[in-house]
């Protein structure tokens, strides 16, 4: 029985946390927040050259070949600092359809680049409000050209490469349904950054008129290849979770220490003190079960649909009741620009939208329970 | 029970209908109507201006601070006459934001603690609002704790018998636009906190008066700070004596919780709207079982502080109090709207992170769920209205106080030795 | 505007209350908790000659001719100390049933004597496990016999007569439901009363062979008027877990004020405090939506519906609320049998249970908010 | 990161699956499996016989008490192959209720603070089930405040270095069957309240001994009042010095902690278990959005323990101490399971009001309902439970204390006065 990982992962994700430390402040990923600049690439080209955006990818597509284990780590790490850098796009989700369903061409041409940072990826498959399902999407590809909108694509403002959902042809079944790699720096696309609750991680709205797409995975398999692909980025963003988890909750108690009300500080209140308990609570089960489910990604168990349901469900719990509650906790100070406390609560709301509300994978997670193989996209 | 006016209040709602149907100003309906928070949507012309041009039109008709005294510039109505004023004011009410801090809680203290000459001089332009009021309480190192705060006045040493004022005040709403301010202020560290508070009010034109909007967490500035750095006011500007600061606030806070509270929404009816609207598999989300139960948790909610708000007017109608019901309006009201607004998002899915008029009901969610955090904090945190309801009105007894005895310069300001 | 009762109304609320405190004691709820005897008599009897049985009951039909609103505070009152009688089915339920449905010979046979607290009446319709809908319903009635069974009947162990919903047709519509007049005391019942969660009003079980039975309404009427009868049912018993609610938070603010911890009134510490100040929030957000309800009631008003399913569903949250924090304040000793905590619990999740569950109202709340007329039974 | 043994820990395994496997009283297999709150399920024998002759078949074969030291009667083992064994014990582990306190508080407080001889004596026969102990400290009025008890320890008049005891004990769990007892006095009321107090262990056979057991509110007997009228112990019997109970009882409560709250179930494989069958308007209630929003939300808590159990697990099979993440164990189910109860009935309607085994699943639910309650408040309420993660976990400042440096005789003793 072992539920932890292993000492040289510790030190790996130690190495990750100082590089961080150092160079992702808050005056960093405030640059990023105040000013039009889509995210930093300083930091990006390090966490590239510090081997972070290729650990999981094999050392032949250009990456270190490290497991998904470490890879959970580092993305622990870049939500514990909210890094305004576009890896869960480009790793979790691009890199990560490319080597699932990718042919040999198709990894060498974009894996390799991608880990190096040298371009970013995204997926493109939201059209409208609610939850996305097959017959929502209207985007189609004729003759290898992709005509549609896609709206918060996360990421959508740096990214160079899109795998898009789109279909190929008509009905409203997930086998209509298939995946598309397309050059955003092509012709015929047209992209607009949004203004959007979380500014450090910059999403667009695209449309396309004949832009040339290459088909990504079997026809019809669109769908399906998806949703394989959304239980492995959940898990890895459940990770980011939890690390803001964890920093919302340091702030809220450093706060509680220093801050003096009544002549006391005021983590000595019940008031404050059990508010932050409760938090520690909800942390130390979302990090539970996102350790089970690293597990589960790791060995691609036959549980992982499961596993991954649960890590996100309560990851997201997790940081948006973190995050809000800081911000009680700092009181008026929490409200104001100059502190970080929005900053976390921004992102925890923004990541509790993507890959799938809360009540998607509520849902998804008792379906897959009572046997089922439901998947989020 | 029923819902009718009594004969008098029919009356009276009949002459103010007439009123407003002919006075007010009509062609800034539609833009009343797209109000946010911190917003009174007005665009075609200054808000401001608009506000106090409507705030004139009721004090020259006499319909201004309807329970003040008409010596005053008042009305001199009964309260639930002022209810009824503000139901038939109805959106135009919001015309009224920028003097609800003077005229609820400035116009209240002055009354209770200033000289007669100073009520005659400074209440009639409040009430016309050619004046603004705003009130000095809150600093950076006392919120929740009030008593702990640090402004110092100190007596002038040229004989004047003036105040000499240095320190910072924040959330300050309209500091910015306030011809004047009520501050307090800490004349004597060297005695027990409470007891070494000071009252005044203060041209907010003064030399050393210096106002900074506060940028929110959700971008907007609806609060300052307002440094003063040897700013200097008359004695005759003191409110009540030296040291009995504490006790004019009372009356100031007193006013403040009456004025906020009932009937808060919690943003209820645009929920229930969107979920008419939004599908979920195909079908309307209202059908959906796990909507329809969090839509009941809100609308008993709302409809609960709909409802006592009610009792409260009906006490009023009735020449009483109202209870201490009123003091779990925004209680309710703030964690509501909070989970509300992130239940709303779950419903629009990845879609819903974008922020602007695009959105369903123009974005409103978004921005609920970023303007929330301040409703639990603004005017006493959800911890302390706890605390109140609590104390005040369940009878608990208070917490262990380690500050009330001791001299202020004594109790400490820090929580842990800093490395 | 009125939202408030009369000061006549308030001072009949005050004589019921003293009646009350007087007869109606912890020791005589434990009489009938701790014994087989079906119910307090004498106190029932009382409850009778002061005209709380017969307060909304025409004086054509014995009873005193006062109006839903004197019934409403004297339901509040018999919550309050959670009264072992059964008002709240002879009274709210089957005189009501008569009052809306029955012909003048059935009012007159028999509302006197449920004013005159010489019979009790019921209403039986669950027969099984789960939500009870028309399909449901396997009694039946060929010519004016009843055979079937109905289960958790309330005031069962009671109850001299029932208003039981039964089939007089086939098909699983709402149309094959008619109501009965059952004489319990008659041949062919058989009765078994049960142990439930609890004991001072007294459950049971039935078993109906060839049971004499007199329609009650219209042929294919009895689901429309169940429904009827419950929501103004329900409003009543939304005073009663108001009145029951209100007396919980008065026993932990009391226990409170005394128990000693640490040198100080557990009340000073904020974890209770603030515990306490929660439970008064939930009780008055319930007083005033029973209040709103109330005067939809006196008046029949076309929002009874949706006020009888907001106050039902907000008196329900506030009584399980506040009952079971009532033992959390009072810690090991609430949860003793000699404290009286446990029976305000096990009555709050009882009333929770009986005219439909809390989930149910929910549904329906939402659903007749958006314009249907979806009644409870 | 896998869910495999070490080879050492197969190893082990095999060993123990063996010996169950020849050993295990296989004919209660079944009665176990009924087993509900404060119940074994055994029916055909007596319960606390067939425990007994379960804790002596693995005393006598060395996996009595695996953790403690051989000389003790223990089996020399690790953490890990303690945790392996229950593993492999299953529900056999049912019929070590009886010895849970003894063997979990007791004995290794007699193993830190016991005289060599007295350790010899009593802690093989505790291993072995053939004594039973019980922990005799909360008292009426100190739960929460276990400090404040006030049995009382005197010398004996007589010379003979005798304790005379009087007071009242409640609470305990086992006292009508326990050999032995941990008792914590009162010996000096005037110095502050944890100074003054003295462990000592007990014959629960010694005149002046009553016990009664306590109706809870579920109308079960699971714990019990004990009272002492000049009961006499031996000075022998003194655990630790005099005045130093409150440190001796730190070890019995440190041991409580590691004992409680790692894998508790909230009932959630129940629940689930009852909404594949049951139904709402015709279809699987595992089908209704909104119990799937209740289902999940139970399931990432149920998990969540779960994992974090393994965690400790994990860390145990380091050879590491576990973290304090375990103590969420309790607090987290208590509050889920009243929760989950209350949701099952609602799903059951009107017919969930009857208790008894006819009901879905023997009524489990209708019992979770009625023992919850208790689960929030035993072994550290809830309220007591934050303020150990406040305090001893996330590093925040402890409440202030009016208690701590008085005479314990000076502290009041009601909230109010009674009129």
């Amino acid at each position: 029985m072992n539920l932890d990982f292993s000492d040289d992962q510790k030190q790996l994700q130690d190495q990750v946390r100082r590089f961080l430390a150092e160079r992702c402040t808050s005056a960093a990923v405030r640059r990023i927040v105040e000013t039009d600049e889509t995210f930093d690439r300083p930091l990006y080209a390090g966490l590239a050259e510090m081997g972070v955006l290729g650990a999981a990818i094999p050392e032949e597509y250009g990456g270190v070949g490290l497991s998904k284990l470490e890879l959970c780590l580092f993305a622990e790490e870049l939500g514990r600092v909210i890094a305004p850098v576009p890896v869960s796009s480009s790793i979790y989700l691009a890199a990560e359809f490319l080597l699932l369903a990718g042919t040999e061409a198709q990894k060498k041409a974009w894996l390799p680049k991608l880990a190096a940072g040298e371009i970013v990826g995204t997926f493109a498959v939201t059209e409208g409000t609610g939850r996305t399902t097959p017959d929502k999407i209207r985007a189609s590809v004729r003759n290898g050209r992709l005509s549609g909108g896609k709206v918060a694509v996360p990421d959508g403002a740096a990214a160079d490469l899109a795998v898009v959902a789109a279909r190929h042809g008509t009905g409203d079944g997930a086998d209509a349904i298939s995946l598309y790699l397309v050059d955003l720096r092509g012709p015929g696309v047209e992209r607009t950054v949004l203004t959007t609750l979380d500014p450090s991680r910059k999403a667009a709205s695209f449309t396309f008129t004949d832009t040339p797409a290459e088909r990504l995975g079997g026809t019809g398999d669109g769908w399906h290849i998806a949703g394989q692909v959304m239980d492995r980025a959940a898990i890895l963003m459940a990770f980011e979770q939890v690390g803001g988890s964890d920093r919302a909750l340091e702030m809220a108690r450093d706060y509680a220490l220093d801050r003096m009300a009544f002549g006391r500080p005021i983590g000595s209140f019940q008031a404050i003190k059990h508010m932050l308990a409760d938090m520690y609570v909800s942390a130390t089960l979302a990090r539970s079960n996102c350790y089970y489910a690293a597990w589960a990604l790791s060995t691609d168990a036959a549980e992982l649909p499961v596993a991954a349901a649960t890590a996100r469900v309560s990851a997201t719990q997790s940081f948006q009741h973190c995050a809000k509650n800081n911000i009680q906790t700092h009181g008026g100070m929490g409200f104001t620009w100059a502190f970080d406390c929005h900053l976390y609560y921004r992102r925890s709301n923004a990541l509790a939208l993507s890959l799938g509300s809360l009540s998607t994978w509520e849902s998804l997670l008792i379906e897959r329970m009572r046997g089922g193989n439901a998947a989020v996209a | 029970m029923d819902f009718e006016d009594s004969p008098e209040e029919a009356d009276f709602r009949a002459r103010v209908r007439a009123w407003i149907r002919d006075n007010a100003p009509r062609h800034l309906e539609a833009e009343l109507k797209t109000a946010g928070f911190a917003d009174n949507g007005i665009r075609s012309t200054d808000p401001l201006t608009a506000c106090r041009a409507w705030q004139k039109q009721k004090y020259d008709a006499g319909w201004a601070c309807l329970h003040w005294p008409k010596d005053y510039g008042g009305g001199g109505y009964q309260p639930i006459q002022r209810v009824i004023f503000g139901q038939e004011e109805g959106l135009y009410a919001a015309l009224s934001g920028p003097f609800g801090i003077g005229q609820g809680m400035c116009g209240p203290t002055l009354m209770a603690w200033a000289a007669e000459a100073h009520k005659q001089r400074y209440l009639p332009p409040l009430a016309s609002g050619e004046e603004i009021w705003c009130q000095l309480f809150s600093e950076p190192a006392s919120g929740s704790d009030l008593a702990g705060l640090r402004t110092r006045a100190e007596p002038a040493t040229d004989g004047s018998g003036d105040w000499i004022i240095n320190g910072q005040k924040i959330w300050t709403s309209g500091a910015h636009r306030s011809e004047f301010g009520l501050l307090i202020t800490r004349t004597d560290p060297s005695v027990p906190k409470h007891k070494g508070l000071t009252m005044f009010f203060l041209d907010m034109r003064s030399p050393g008066v210096e106002v900074r909007p506060i940028k929110q967490a959700n971008g907007q500035s609806e609060f300052n700070e307002v440094y003063f750095t040897d700013v200097r006011i008359p004695d005759g500007q003191r409110l009540g004596a030296v040291g009995q600061g504490w006790e004019v606030s009372l009356t100031t806070l007193m006013n403040e919780r009456l004025s906020i509270g009932s009937g808060m929404s919690l943003g209820f009816p645009e929920l229930f709207a969107f979920c008419l609207e939004a599908e979920i598999d195909g079908r309307p989300a209202v059908d959906d079982s796990a909507v329809r139960s969090r839509l009941a948790t809100y609308a008993v909610r709302q409809s609960g502080l709909k409802y006592t708000g009610m009792r409260a007017i009906t006490a009023l109608s009735k020449g009483q109090t109202p209870g201490p019901e009123n003091s779990i309006g925004k209680l309710v009201a703030g964690t509501a709207m909070q989970e509300l607004a992130m239940f709303a998002l779950d419903l629009q899915g990845a879609a819903g992170v974008e922020m602007g008029d695009d959105q369903p009901l123009q974005g409103r969610f978004q921005k609920m769920l970023m303007r929330s955090p301040a409703t639990r904090i603004e005017g006493g945190s959800d911890e302390i209205l706890r605390n109140i309801i609590g104390e005040r009105v369940l009878g608990l007894p208070g917490d262990v106080r380690v500050d009330k005895t001791v001299a202020f310069r004594d109790i400490p300001t820090s929580g842990r030795q800093k490395a």
